[in-house]
């Protein structure tokens, strides 16, 4: 990415037809700490790895409940992010309150990634820096949607976001088909699996300082798995065998 | 100077509005509104709905009074909305009219949107108790009863919602005089028979709007039936009721024609 | 002071208390009988019906009043209203029915005691506020009527009265057929009034029947009684000791007691 | 001192006005009395207002109101036909009707017939009442006369008449109707729309039917 | 792309000297980089279809629908920008919504595509924003049977028997020119749509797509605007796979 | 005042009379209490809904409300308004919780629903509540308010159409006032439930706008049970 006449303004088009403080923005997603997300047919869960700033600062928060069926993984930064997930919460308040029920997870996904949208076609604003992973659950069962700076969205089976997110997106690639008749726990693991792809050798690893986990599903209100909680099933991918998975 | 009336500014203005690019809001016409119903004006009677084994079923008359001139006799009173709802007013006409114009626009967004699941009974009943609520705290209240059925994934609906926004979701449910006349009828008639079919509850229901016909001045044998169950939404086209009992006429003179 | 005996009726007072009640003053509330009241005419004779709830605004007063009262052995009335007014009303034409039968030798008809009814309800003009259902039976058959509290009245084969009186209507207009047998009869004022009991929250407690036929009448009190209580707690019991004593003062009777004999002479 | 009456009370069309479909278009009529009080304001009223090329409009109610809303449908309408570049329906300026009346339900007193012939419907008759309720008909009265004729009208209306029975019908009702309503009278002016365009006509005062007038 | 660069091309409110507005020009070069849409216009209906291209495996099918409904009688189709174009959507069917409030009638196709048009063009007219870059073509019935238009970034607006935008514009036109369209079915065009669609796509470029097919009709949908069910796209993709086989040999 | 004979009547003349103006309260009736425990509360209310009037609209319609695992509100007065405000507090409270990522506890709620109360001082909600559950000791506790958010901390409380009926039973055998002799020591939650319901059954007997069924609902440490139980239906 190199710096050109028409890559400074949010309302400029490049001659090709893109519009490069977008992608820009989308860069600021892939600086952030990766997160998973994927489901089976009755759950959609959200894995995700937590920085610190220094050995003395606590774990950025990265999952985040919205609603008891919907919570988000986020990816950038992270005060857009808060609004974002601020402004979710009251769409779904203000649903449920007229409504007395659930608002799908699509129709949320998209009252959000307009908000996005807003954002890239006025002059003196800049779009939003983040990425998110909605992980929701409504009538038409479990869903995994991502959301980009453009205001783009995508319904996924199963994606990661944030840096070195490639390789996460390589395991689960391998292995999305068999998703959908996992249990709970398979998937949780499955996520564990991939976001420890996402950590460079020389790093520590997954522990559980630094994971967070946010399941949702049938019968399951969105719940943030983290600290000793998580701890059962960092074990679980302890005690298995290494799956060769290298690049 | 205060204007005496309100009206809609139309044109080629300000398609764009700097802030919120999205929204039609300057440029509707939707007048700020000063319509208040403080008395209705043309106005249908009651409404009853019961449910039974696997439905709901729905009767109103098709009256619309003005004042206590019987102005419009062929008023379907009751109206789907979506493939699960139907509801039925009385009450204000126009205000009905309003409301419905307010529900299509929802129910077509909902249709527009195709994602799968639509507003179900329960979801619209909600939204209109919303409406009818916040119209009541702004002093302009949509001067209806309204009863809200449905029927969606094996389960009915039966709810009301009132002019005030006083709502609730019941078995049986009747508004205007059908709550005084026809409610106890059709409580007994749900006791002796908890397990009624469609054909019994449609029996029930004509045989109640028979018995308003007797005895609310404001209602008419011209009337409707409607439906909700598996096979979707039904409204019956204009039923003409048999009225036969009038004997009690010839008695009140049998014995005695002194009095 | 003449006009004082011109005659006629002067209702100052109530246009007094009208102006009164405007400027705020509230009058004592009545016992008024928000009831169900009911009648029909059945093959070979009428039958009423009540509840026997009496109420004073929100409040029960009375769990189980009677509201059929005797007019004459051949004649009952229903009564709805001021319970006062309904009561008064019935007892006096009932009195004035008996003097008459007495002068007149002759077993009371019942348009005889519809009319007396009527004149003297026109006569308070609505002042009086007691809704009547007047049934009975003689040498013209059984006959059945409504009287309004401004002295309007109806025949009819069946009738209704009272806050409930929509709900018994709807029953009536519903279920009701000519040339009813006594039992079809007493079923449906029961019906009807259970209507009333159940949906018309002025009514209440249980059902009274009276049914009055050529051969005699029947009182059937309490004919249906649907709405015992049906919780009791553990009883509340109150050792001796629980109220203070504060003070003590035996009198001896017989020092407030004089005993006096009579001669009678 | 006490102005007179006529000074004080606002123009009200005390009214008999009228619409009814045929086969192939729409009979419109109306009395033409207008009045302030019990003083005739003007005896030879035009209560019949176009509202665009074969969509007209029956006022009753106050005179200002009606006026004042018929403009503004007018306007829009105008505004609407450009943007359309085609005739606008009759359906849609009774919904602009509906609109303002029912917006401005408290400060209008407005009861008004919409009627007219377009290429989709042909004729139509839409009656806007008081509230602000828009309700089609095959036939609607209205103003203060129309309470006398209700009966009469019901009985001899019949769907898919010709135009000649149509007018008949039309002026028969109204002179039964001027004739027991003291606010309305004077002419009958009558406005009938087909695919062909618009024919007006008036019966004098002194040439309208005459029934038992006992 | 001769001003490219020449500083007269960062703002849709700047001219080039010979009279241009190059970001308009680069909002038409996103709407011809996103996949082909079709449409085509027969005597009781119309048809769109959509080259959806799919970016990921992971992705669930039906994601990022690109033919969308704006009322019963209303359908959309999109190349460009997808965010943006969920704009116009939601504009369109705030008109769609407002028309008939006031006129009590379902807006006519014309008047819609119109509006939009115009909404389109402001974003044209200021340096504080950018020009949408998305176009829509947008198809339905009204009282004047069916309709086409398109709707580009520019604010331009033009009715059409058949049209197409995105990659494969052009080799689209080519083939739609050999349809009747004034005799041509609903149910044939449906499957000629589909084989424009399968014909003009380009497998070495783009791998993976999805057919995206949109229709209204008279006789077939009670003019009302859906996306054409499972059994009828299944034969339309069919008979489209077939043909280009057939083609191929 | 002078009688012109307008010839086209009036607006106001016009009007049909028979509706009336339009009323902004209707009260739908109904009694709720509430007795505190050393560590449970029960609270009741029946779930009569009647039309303002003589007529009953449902017989199955809940007055409690539970907000959190130890908290429940009990509502009598305009059923709409009642909804209202459940509503709103859901959603505050839901706010809430996530923000802190624990539930309100009961006496916060308390405050807060006197706060939400005042905010609609000059149009107030026409509904009369109480707030019950435990505490963060773990104590039974309940509060009872006016429609404008005036509130106490009580014992034991009652609200609604046969408050008159309830409060002299609970001031003489919760409160046990002007008594010499008190018997027993703690009261037991279930002889507690088994009062509430004769409570509740006699408010049901002698007032009109009380009866169909109760909720029964006691909150303990444990959390909210529920129990239907059955009052007349006259």
């Amino acid at each position: 990415m190199y710096r050109n006449h028409y890559d400074s303004d949010i309302t400029t088009f490049s001659p090709s037809g893109r519009i490069h403080q977008i992608e820009y923005a989308m860069e600021a997603v892939k600086q952030g700490g990766a997160a998973v997300a994927l489901k089976s047919k009755k759950f959609a869960i959200l894995v995700s790895l937590k920085r610190s700033s220094s050995d003395l600062g606590s774990y950025q928060k990265k999952v985040f409940q919205v609603d008891d069926h919907v919570g988000i993984a986020i990816s950038g930064l992270t005060a857009d992010a808060r609004m974002l997930c601020n402004y979710m919460r009251n769409e779904c308040s203000n649903y449920d309150y007229v409504y007395e029920s659930k608002i799908r997870i699509e129709r949320l996904v998209t009252k959000v990634a307009d908000k996005h949208q807003l954002h890239t076609q006025g002059y003196g604003g800049r779009p939003y820096g983040v990425g998110l992973l909605v992980a929701g659950y409504d009538q038409l069962g479990a869903h995994i949607y991502q959301t980009c700076p453009s205001g783009n969205f995508y319904n996924y089976k199963s994606i990661s976001i944030g840096s070195r997110s490639q390789s996460a997106k390589t395991y689960l690639e391998k292995y999305f088909e068999q998703f959908e008749d996992c249990s709970l726990e398979q998937l949780i693991v499955h996520g564990l699996r991939a976001l420890r792809e996402t950590i460079p050798n020389s790093d520590t690893g997954l522990n559980s300082k630094n994971v967070a986990i946010g399941i949702v599903g049938e019968n399951q209100p969105f719940k943030i798995i983290e600290e000793e909680n998580a701890q059962p099933y960092l074990n679980l991918l302890e005690n298995e065998e290494p799956v060769e998975m290298q690049i | 100077m205060q204007q005496h009336v309100s009206f809609p500014v139309f044109g080629q203005n300000d398609y764009f509005n700097y802030k919120n690019p999205q929204t039609l809001e300057n440029r509707m016409p939707v007048v700020d509104a000063k319509k208040k119903t403080q008395d209705p004006i043309v106005t249908g009677t009651s409404v009853i709905a019961i449910k039974y084994n696997g439905g709901v079923v729905m009767g109103t008359d098709m009256l619309c009074s003005y004042g206590s001139l019987a102005r419009f006799n062929s008023i379907q009173r009751m109206e789907k909305f979506g493939s699960y709802t139907i509801i039925g007013a009385g009450g204000e006409l126009s205000d009905f009219q309003s409301l419905s114009n307010t529900l299509n626009d929802l129910v077509t967004l909902d249709h527009c949107i195709d994602d799968g699941s639509k507003l179900s009974p329960s979801e619209i009943y909600n939204y209109v108790a919303r409406v009818m609520y916040n119209h009541r705290n702004k002093g302009d209240p949509l001067w209806n009863s309204l009863v809200v059925m449905g029927y969606q994934n094996g389960s009915s609906f039966l709810g009301k919602v009132d002019l005030v926004g006083t709502c609730f979701k019941d078995d049986i449910v009747c508004t205007g005089y059908g709550a005084h006349i026809a409610l106890p009828l059709m409580r007994k008639a749900a006791l002796d028979n908890p397990n009624m079919n469609l054909e019994q509850a449609k029996k029930l229901i004509e045989d109640c709007l028979r018995v308003l016909f007797y005895r609310d001045a404001r209602s008419s044998k011209k009337i409707q039936i409607s439906v909700a169950n598996e096979n979707g939404l039904e409204i019956s086209e204009p039923i003409e009721l048999d009225t036969y009992m009038w004997q009690s006429g010839e008695a009140a003179v049998k014995s005695f024609s002194q009095v | 002071m003449e006009e004082l005996n011109r005659g006629g009726f002067t209702f100052d007072l109530c246009s007094r208390n009208t102006l009164l009640e405007k400027t705020g003053l509230k009058m004592p509330g009545f016992l008024k009988t928000g009831t169900t009241i009911v009648g029909v005419v059945y093959k070979d004779g009428v039958v009423l019906g009540a509840d026997t709830r009496a109420t004073e605004g929100p409040i029960v007063a009375d769990k189980n009043c009677e509201k059929i009262h005797y007019i004459a052995d051949n004649i009952y009335c229903c009564g709805a209203g001021t319970a006062a007014d309904t009561e008064m009303t019935t007892a006096l034409i009932s009195s004035k029915l008996k003097l008459h039968k007495l002068s007149t030798g002759k077993e009371p008809r019942v348009v005889t005691a519809l009319t007396m009814l009527k004149q003297m309800l026109f006569k308070y003009q609505g002042h009086v506020s007691a809704a009547l259902i007047l049934g009975g039976i003689d040498i013209n058959g059984p006959s059945l009527h409504t009287i309004y509290p401004h002295g309007s009245t109806d025949q009819l084969p069946y009738v209704t009265m009272g806050s409930g009186s929509l709900a018994a209507m709807a029953v009536f207009e519903a279920k009701y057929k000519t040339d009813m047998t006594r039992d079809e009869a007493i079923q449906l004022v029961a019906e009807a009034i259970s209507s009333g009991v159940f949906n018309d929250l002025g009514s209440g407690s249980n059902v009274d029947v009276t049914v009055i036929a050529k051969e005699g009448v029947t009182v059937l009190r309490n004919y249906l009684t649907p709405n015992e209580r049906k919780f009791r707690g553990p009883e509340y019991i109150f050792p001796i000791g629980t109220t203070p004593v504060l003070s003590k003062l035996v009198a001896p009777l017989s020092s407030k007691v004089i005993i006096e004999d009579v001669v009678m002479s | 001192m006490e102005s007179p009456e006529w000074m004080n009370n606002a123009v009200d069309l005390g009214t008999s006005i009228m619409a009814v479909e045929f086969d192939g278009g729409v009979v419109m009529g109306a009395d033409s009395r207008t009045t302030t009080g019990a003083y005739i304001a003007n005896r030879v009223t035009n209560k019949i207002t176009p509202i665009h090329e074969k969509i007209y409009c029956c006022r009753s109610g106050s005179a200002a109101d009606t006026q004042a809303i018929s403009d503004y449908v007018r306007y829009y309408l105008e505004m609407h036909t450009s943007e359309l570049c085609d005739d606008p329906d009759v359906k849609t300026a009774a919904s602009l009707f509906q609109l303002l009346c029912y917006s401005n339900k408290n400060n209008l007193m407005a009861g008004i017939i919409v009627a007219g012939w377009d290429k989709h419907q042909g004729g139509s008759v839409y009656n806007i009442s008081l509230g602000g309720s828009m309700v089609k008909q095959p036939f609607a009265i209205g103003g203060s006369g129309s309470t006398y004729i209700y009966g009469y009208c019901d009985s001899k209306f019949k769907p898919n008449m010709t135009k000649d029975e149509c007018v008949e019908f039309v002026q028969n009702s109204l002179a039964l109707a001027m004739f027991r309503d003291g606010s309305s009278g004077g002419v009958i002016r009558l406005c009938i729309i087909d695919k062909n365009g618009v024919e007006r006509r008036m019966i004098p005062g002194n040439k309208l039917p005459r029934f038992w007038e006992g | 792309m001769t001003s490219v660069g020449s500083g007269y091309d960062l703002y849709v409110s700047t001219y080039s000297p010979d009279g241009k507005i190059f970001q308009i020009d680069y909002a038409n070069k996103a709407v011809e980089n996103s996949g082909t849409c079709v449409a085509i216009r027969t005597k009781d209906g119309v048809i769109l279809g959509v080259e959806k291209l799919v970016p990921s495996k992971m992705l669930e099918k039906s994601s990022n629908r690109r033919i969308h409904h704006i009322d019963t009688h209303i359908g959309v189709g999109i190349s460009g920008f997808l965010a943006d174009a969920r704009q116009l959507i939601t504009r369109a069917r705030d008109e769609a919504k407002q028309y008939r409030q006031v006129y009590g009638q379902p807006i006519p196709i014309k008047v819609l595509s119109q509006r939009i048009a115009s909404y389109n063009h402001v974003y044209t007219l200021y340096g504080s924003v950018r020009p949408f870059g998305c176009s829509l073509i947008i198809t339905g019935i009204d009282q004047y049977g069916p309709q086409l238009y398109m709707v580009e970034p520019s604010g331009s607006c033009i009715g059409y028997f058949g049209t197409s935008m995105g990659k494969g514009k052009q080799a689209a036109k080519n083939e739609m020119e050999k349809i009747k369209f004034t005799e041509i079915s609903t149910r044939d065009a449906l499957k000629e749509v589909a084989r424009i669609i399968h014909t003009v796509h380009d497998e070495v470029k783009d791998k993976d797509f999805e057919l995206e097919l949109g229709w209204i009709s008279m006789t077939e949908t009670n003019s009302v605007h859906q996306l054409v069910p499972q059994n009828l796209f299944e034969e339309a993709e069919a008979f489209a796979k077939a043909a280009i086989e057939e083609a191929n040999q | 005042m002078d009688l012109k004979l307008s010839p086209f009547p009036t607006l106001e003349k016009q009007m049909p009379i028979e509706h009336g103006r339009f009323e902004a309260y209707v009260d739908n009736g109904g009694t709720v209490l509430a007795v505190g425990g050393p560590d449970y509360c029960v609270i009741a209310g029946d779930t009569r809904m009647s039309d303002g009037g003589y007529g009953i609209q449902t017989r199955k319609y809940t007055k409690i409300f539970q907000l959190t695992d130890k908290c429940v509100l009990a509502t009598s007065g305009m059923q709409a308004d009642t909804l209202a405000l459940q509503k709103r507090l859901k959603t505050m409270l839901s706010h809430y919780q996530k923000e802190h990522g624990k539930p309100m506890s009961t006496p916060a709620i308390a405050q807060f629903l006197s706060n939400t109360l005042y905010y609609k001082r000059f149009f107030p909600y026409y509904t009369f509540n109480i707030v019950a559950g435990i505490d963060e000791k773990g104590e039974g506790c309940a509060w009872t308010y006016d429609a404008v958010g005036s509130h106490e901390r009580v014992k034991y409380a009652s609200q609604g159409s046969g408050n008159q009926l309830v409060i002299p039973l609970l001031d003489n055998q919760v409160a046990k006032f002007n008594q010499q002799i008190i018997a027993g020591g703690n009261v037991t939650s279930q002889q507690a439930v088994s009062f509430v319901k004769d409570a509740i059954t006699s408010a049901g007997e002698r007032d009109i706008y009380t009866g169909d069924y109760a909720d029964i609902v006691v909150v303990d440490k444990d959390g909210v049970h529920w129990e239907k139980f059955e009052l007349k239906l006259d």
